[in-house]
């Protein structure tokens, strides 16, 4: 049922992955719950970005940490949800399969690369840099073959069987291939943007949410701030306390050479790169993944919280536009 | 004549129940107490629903389902089938083999996924074998049960006529279980379905409707989703009205029990 | 083949054709006890020995439940005896076999054949030809007189006319050995004759060997060559009267009256023993 | 003393399929021809098992999902039950929302999980809603099925005593139907095992076996994986012989049925 | 109660005390056909008019298919006529219910009740208090000599004794009118002649109505007030006997030896036609 939340608790939903580190940690160390009190904390653990949308929508959560592609299809189905800070930039590569031959973008003509699913956004990133290296996936006309994964995981044993020759994925599962020497990576989607900025976790509240509860929003925001600054500081201790969150959660540990793997390919940092999500939504259009980037997609962001802490710690403000 | 106007008797009190259940659907959507993107109107859905089919995304998804469903299925009987007929022909393997395969029925298909990919790789035969593994317990047991009910004086009348072994089942124990078989088959063919909605994800390249509605998931195109669901209930309901229950009714009638439906 | 006919005659003893040509069907002290649902043990037969010479009709009476059904379940080979033995043509039974057709106390019809079907089908497992099987269905179906009922389905039949249905499939395999459970107590008085004497004729015609079981003391003295005498339950022999009437039979026969009276006699005596059983306990 | 035999009597066939399972297992294992990350050996399951029992983490998922499982089913039984009743004593009911009850079973868990988030919320009564609506149509074909086997002449027996009515269905046409009905049961159970591993992923915050496998393959942690569907096939397999079993072979045994199992 | 005896007679109408007291059953110009699964159709009965006066016992008899099952089922409210009413008490029957207990054909006992759970559930339906139930049981029982068998579960009864179980089921709710379907086919005939006297005691003492359909001509003149006789398929009265003997009677009352014998006649009658049609067809 539909509800604008309560002043005395915030639902949070997070998802069980390294790559929403930020909140993780936040809820481990008792940053979130510390910054948001006297309001409660009650932490909702979910399995997919579609599952969070769903209960966001549903009003069953106040709060989500949550990755672009689910961001942009909220806001373009309802828009009333809106982005009160960015949390992790980074974290996902192509990666190649030992064995395969494939050493340049020209090597992937002919082969089968995995990814998360159609119109995903790796599945856009990967399709993208395919027509800039004049390929073209096989369902569009072209000669590589990508083949959308129903759990990330797949791919070790699809890379074992040689079944596929690469994986665009996100993390842990890049780290977790070229741990196993199954495979080498071929690019870091980071290289791709500029200043090597992209957002992969979002800090998204529903606007039903921020109008009734604006001093919630603002204390969860400081909270996120709080939290990625303890990242920031205690880079090693962080990536241990968010892989045990992990177990606690209800999720799975990851192995430790993975994990500071992993960790390095991520830039924990509350700045939601908007021109990243823009870019984004232009490159899901020219698939065909989506009608029109909506004119007032950047209209998302209300990020005067955001500014408004970083202002008070002394660090230069985000901005939306660009 | 007849024929046509026992169809309409058919036809109508199914009608009168999806219309009953559609406007349920549009009075709780015009409260406005769930958010319309989660709960879209019936009108909504039949927008997409047409949009679907006219692009024919529906169709051919639609197709590709109900092929692997038939073949999977088709598979699934034969093997139930057979794996029944051991189990009540020795008790050794109904109390070994037979209760290992009710153990493995309890196993949702996404348990299957990573062997199937490991076996056959990522394609329509490990589609296939995520709908037969899914499925064939289900059969197994629905054989099982029906010849259990076999009343044991019309096996003692076939035994005393000369027949035995395997012509014994097939002519006298495995008709009369046919009731009771068609029935438990409708179960088997339920959980090959959801089996292949969970398979379809193997190869979420597979074109399908389980394919389709878990894109449209992702992509929170609820209006989707529920065009796919409504797909995959007529489906269920024409092939219940149609094969099950027409093959059912015939039996029975020929057999002076119960008809109805 | 047709045993030699001595005159009435009481044993207890095997009869005596079963040293000379083998018997056909031959029991040595069976019994058979049954466990109960409940835990507890109920004694249907004991100690049963006779023999049935090739090309005899003998006729099984006694009191409702001394374990009658229970014998010819053993015979057909459906059913094994906790002691003794079961011998046919001198081989011990290891299990039913289309040799011995059974007419069960029911009607054991298939119901999603036809009558007709039901005839063919155990015509087909008797191994006879295609070409003949419907000819010989008419003409039993005829002697039952359901040729106008050869297609109805079996659960559009009266009681009668299923028992009927069972007969007429039962003789149609012309089996060496004929075993019937009463096959003809939910009939009238009036078909009931007309069966009876059809029977009688298959029998005189045929030689086949026939095992019966009846409560009508009548029939039993119309068909039978020797009517053996059940004990009230847990059954055993108690009486053996070899009828040596000539043949065909009628039902006036005086011959008939004498060996009606005797059997009605010692059968009083059986079931006043259940009776008593019943007051005193 | 007779007990102990015959309980042996049913444990040792098992134990020998279990065994033979695990040593083709082995063997393929051993051929080395499926990479020991995706295919563990069962001594490493084995290991694994015992690891998370003696961590308490598998105990704990059981405990979750059982607890679960069992109201999940006994409300599906319930409302099955009834559903199927209501079927058998209406034609129109049967015809109409019947069919679209059967309709519904072919529906996959997932196509529930968005409506039962936007009900429920993220919660437990999500995953019961789930659990639920995945096994009880699956109860009502199975009540259907079982009451259309009753001999018609049982339930005149029952009208001319005097029953009629809900009376005649509870004493007379449902115990007739017993037999028939427990087998449907065990699909109904399936149904349910399977919806609940689905239904678990709703909120991966609710502990369970569904959850912990999740977790396990978005890891790669193979050996736990199988590790939990081992749980999962002996969980099925004692329900198996300990209720469904049991139960079914009481009521042959008293109504002079063909016994097996 | 009793019906006046007046001496045989033969009439096709409905009997005199029709128009004095009102009867008990009423039929009139009752007609079932069957539609089978083939799609003919089968005349079961046609034009069938009779009645019975309270306290009185009619007997039905008529060569097997001609219908008599199908009358008792409709009498009993199982099956509604084609053409033509059913009345009991003067009021048209709307279904089956207690007043009037059925015993079938085969035996319809209930296979997960044992026998006395099979008599207490028919006592407790007929609203007989808990606390006497387990006497009225035992009594019953005991009447058919099955009290040892009284915890015993239905499939472990012989034929007979199932029947007997039925018997004593139906009996024991002391229903007004008793409509019962060949319930001593089964039986030998000595247990079948306890039966018939008990079941003519508990007519005397009770005064119930019994419509009972039988093929024994001699049980019919045994215990009937009035025997009606069907004709050949579809069936239709073609005979009424009254018989007058006094009761008790005894089988060897002469009296009914010249029912019997004319019953006989009729009999082979309608019979003859039945064996016409097979022939000719
Ligand atoms: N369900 C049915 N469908 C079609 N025909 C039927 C059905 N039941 C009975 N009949 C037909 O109706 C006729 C009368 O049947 P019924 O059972 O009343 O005979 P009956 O007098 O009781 O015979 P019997 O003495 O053999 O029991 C028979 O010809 C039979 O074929
Ligand atoms: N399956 C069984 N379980 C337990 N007891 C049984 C079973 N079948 C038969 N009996 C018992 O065995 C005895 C003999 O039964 P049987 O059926 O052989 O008798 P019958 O002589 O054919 O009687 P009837 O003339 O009544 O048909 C009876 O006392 C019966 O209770
Ligand atoms: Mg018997
Ligand atoms: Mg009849």
């Amino acid at each position: 049922a539909k509800s604008a939340g309560s002043s005395t608790t915030l639902r949070l939903g997070v998802f069980l992955n390294l790559t929403h580190a930020p909140g993780l940690v936040g809820i481990a160390q008792g940053i979130l719950a510390k910054d948001l009190a006297p309001t409660k904390l009650k932490v909702v653990p979910f399995n997919s970005g579609s599952d969070a949308s769903n209960a966001m929508l549903a009003g069953s959560i106040d709060a989500t940490y949550i990755g672009p592609g689910p961001t942009v299809s909220l806001f373009i189905k309802s828009g009333k949800v809106a982005v009160v800070s960015g949390a992790t930039q980074g974290g996902a590569s192509l990666v190649v399969r030992t064995g395969a031959g494939i050493s340049s973008p020209a090597d992937l003509k002919g082969k089968r690369i995995a990814d998360p699913g159609i119109g995903n956004t790796q599945d856009v990133a990967l399709r993208t840099y395919l027509h800039r290296n004049g390929l073209k996936a096989k369902d569009e006309g072209g000669d590589v073959t990508v083949v959308p994964l129903e759990k990330n995981s797949d791919s070790v044993q699809l890379m074992q069987a040689k079944q596929i020759d690469g994986a665009w994925l996100p993390e842990p599962y890049p780290s977790l291939l070229t741990s196993m020497n199954l495979a080498t990576q071929l690019l870091d989607e980071r290289s791709l943007w500029p200043g090597g900025q992209f957002v992969t976790t979002n800090l998204l509240v529903s606007t039903g949410y921020l109008s009734a509860h604006a001093d919630v929003v603002k204390k969860l925001v400081k909270g996120n701030v709080d939290a990625i600054r303890f990242i920031q500081q205690n880079s090693d201790r962080a990536s241990q306390i968010a892989n045990t969150e992990l177990a606690t959660l209800g999720g799975k540990s990851l192995d430790p050479a993975v994990l500071s793997k992993a960790w390095a390919e991520m830039t924990f940092n509350w700045d939601p790169v908007a021109s990243s999500l823009r870019a984004n939504a232009e490159h899901s259009k020219a698939l065909g993944y989506i009608d029109s980037v909506p004119s007032n997609l950047l209209s998302i962001y209300r990020l005067e919280d955001l500014n408004a802490v970083l202002t008070s710690i002394g660090q230069p403000a985000v901005q939306a536009s660009s | 004549m007849w024929r046509a106007r026992s169809a309409a008797k058919q036809v109508w009190p199914r009608l009168a129940a999806v219309l009953a259940l559609v406007a349920v659907w549009q009075l709780v959507y015009q409260t406005g107490f769930f958010d319309h993107v989660v709960l879209p109107s019936p009108l909504q859905v039949w927008g997409s629903l047409r949009a679907n089919v006219a692009d024919g995304s529906i169709p051919r998804a639609a197709e590709a389902s109900l092929i692997r469903l038939l073949i999977g299925f088709a598979v699934s009987v034969a093997a139930g089938t057979l794996a029944g007929l051991a189990m009540v022909a020795s008790q050794f393997i109904e109390r070994s083999f037979g209760s290992l395969i009710i153990g493995l029925q309890s196993l949702p298909s996404i348990a299957w996924l990573p062997l199937a990919i490991l076996w056959f790789g990522l394609n329509e035969t490990a589609v296939l074998f995520v709908v037969v593994i899914g499925s064939f317990p289900s059969v197994t047991l629905a054989t099982v049960n029906s010849l259990r009910q076999v009343p044991p004086l019309l096996e003692r009348a076939g035994r005393t006529l000369g027949a035995k072994g395997w012509r014994l089942y097939r002519t006298v124990i495995f008709p009369a279980a046919v009731p009771g078989y068609v029935g438990g088959l409708q179960q088997g063919w339920a959980f090959a379905w959801r089996s292949l909605m969970a398979g379809e994800l193997i190869a979420s390249g597979a074109l399908g409707l389980g394919q389709l509605m878990n894109a449209s998931r992702e992509n929170l195109d609820t209006p989707e989703v529920l065009a796919v669901m409504v797909v995959i209930v007529a489906i269920g309901m024409i092939v219940d009205l149609a094969v099950f229950g027409a093959f059912d009714r015939r039996i029975r009638t020929r057999r002076g029990l119960a008809v109805a439906g | 083949m047709r045993p030699a006919v001595t005159g009435p005659d009481l044993r207890l003893e095997p009869s005596p054709q079963a040293g000379t040509a083998p018997a056909k069907v031959s029991l040595r002290n069976v019994a058979r006890t049954y466990r109960s649902a409940r835990g507890g043990k109920v004694s249907a037969c004991t100690d049963v020995t006779f023999d049935v010479a090739p090309g005899e009709f003998v006729c099984l009476l006694g009191p409702s439940g001394c374990g009658k059904s229970t014998l010819l379940n053993i015979i057909a080979g459906l059913d094994r005896p906790d002691r003794g033995e079961v011998l046919i043509d001198g081989r011990p039974v290891s299990g039913p076999g289309p040799d011995r057709a059974v007419l069960f106390q029911e009607p054991a019809l298939f119901p999603w054949m036809s009558v007709a079907a039901n005839v063919d089908f155990a015509l087909g497992l008797a191994g006879v030809p295609k070409t003949e099987r419907r000819d010989r269905r008419m003409f039993w179906l005829g002697k039952v007189h359901l040729s106008r009922f050869a297609d109805a389905q079996p659960h559009e039949l009266s009681g009668g006319m299923r028992q009927r249905a069972a007969l007429a499939r039962a003789l149609a395999c012309e089996p060496d050995v004929l075993l019937a459970d009463e096959p003809f107590a939910a009939l009238d008085a009036q078909t009931r004759e007309i069966l009876q004497r059809e029977l009688q004729r298959v029998w005189v015609e045929t030689g086949k060997t026939f095992v019966f079981v009846t409560h009508n003391v009548r029939e039993a003295a119309f068909l039978a060559d020797r009517v053996l005498l059940m004990s009230a339950p847990p059954g055993t022999l108690v009486e053996e009267q070899r009828i040596t009437a000539p043949r065909p039979r009628e039902f006036d026969d005086p011959l008939l009256a004498k060996v009606v009276s005797d059997v009605h006699r010692h059968l009083i005596k059986e079931v006043e023993k259940v009776v008593a059983r019943e007051i005193g306990g």
